[in-house]
């Protein structure tokens, strides 16, 4: 299956297996590893928890939409969950598609989704306390319990 | 009765990730609500909620066997 | 070293392993692979030719353009040489930095390069017959003699 | 002598992939006169050169022992 949340390290390579095909000519990785340093804080390591079946319901609906963008184009995406160390994979993402700026345009796309609709969440430890990582995209909450339509659409 | 699940740093808050709580006809804003009394669980206007792993506006309203599950920001990727 | 011309099949991960580093939150990955279909035309294998030394030398010096450019960025290149067949890889192309919009950028910047200054030629071999492969971009010949300044420096 | 490298179609055309050549003191572009006249070598005002391994004018002066290769439209990646 294309759309997996793992507690076991991420295999690169098994993820791109699943979107090269014959009428692939570009296949973009996209590899979220565990950064060390971010506003001059130093990170230990993460704790990654999912709301696994939604998670893996949301990683599709991101491949179908993909589908419908970029009708050419395959996706796979694995995410990982519990303890990271530095350097560790969070996530990857494979997109092929015949030509390679939409493999480019298609695999942003998906990483800019998962962080905005897949229930996935980090706790950063830091050496002087832990936090779970609020939003990212450092939108707006969301006022009416759910994603703005806006946001799931576009 | 209405399966809850917490996660994030409304798990930790409530220390557990798991509750039954009565909400045959409310609205997913009533048990907030309500949750929020019986546990003064903070935070949870900001959060997205899900129900049956889809999510769901504030004036859905549940059924007993539903599944809400309370998305705070997430942050995976 | 970072820069390779290769006659053997490429192993990504290897590729990915020599950008991977504790200030990286983000790899990106192209992997060009060989397509069978090209506007209805049906592709039996494909030979690429490297000047290579030279071709190093212009890996390196994208390289060093992507430093300027993103200074946090470090990038690896390997092309293959020889026959490929469909679905082989020519090129994988990582890059990693802090942040993953550098990463999908520099990634960009560098294929493009690649298919502007780097010489190696692809020869296809269609079930009718076989040609060297133009200039992809479609740009005009060098009338120079070589590429424009507006070409090498942007 | 001026040490030639020719690739892809060149090659081809050419049936040989290096040749020496008198050229010192020659520019590129009296070199590549020379060539099409010498070899019937059709295509190479449209090609770029590499002296010793770096992109160079038309107007670049050769010195015996250097190295030219004509480079046609790059088609990697």
């Amino acid at each position: 299956m294309n759309y997996d949340i793992s507690k076991e390290p991420i295999v690169i390579q098994e993820v791109i297996d699943k979107v090269v095909n014959r009428n692939a000519g570009a296949v973009t990785t996209f590899i979220g590893t565990v950064r060390e340093m971010t506003k001059g804080k130093k990170t230990l390591f993460l704790i990654y928890e999912a709301y696994k079946p939604m998670a893996i319901k949301k990683l599709e609906q991101i491949g179908s939409e993909i589908k419908e963008r970029w009708p050419d184009a395959e996706t796979a995406i694995t995410h990982r969950v519990g303890k990271l160390e530095i350097t560790d994979i969070a996530v990857v993402i494979a997109v092929s598609t015949p030509h390679r700026n939409d493999a480019y345009e298609a695999n942003r796309y998906a990483i800019e989704r998962i962080k905005e609709i897949v229930p996935i969440w980090k706790k950063e430890h830091w050496e002087d306390g832990e936090t779970w990582v609020g939003n990212q995209l450092e939108t707006v909450p969301y006022p009416k319990g759910k994603p703005e339509e806006v946001d799931i659409d576009d | 009765m209405i399966n809850v699940l917490l996660f994030a740093q409304l798990k930790d808050e409530l220390g557990k990730e798991t509750l039954s709580i009565e909400g045959n006809g409310m609205s997913v804003a009533q048990l907030k609500g309500k949750m929020k009394i019986e546990f003064q669980l903070e935070g949870l206007e900001t959060v997205m909620t899900a129900v049956n792993e889809e999510f769901a506006d504030d004036e859905t309203i549940l059924s007993d066997g539903d599944t809400v599950a309370f998305i705070p920001p997430v942050s995976g990727g």
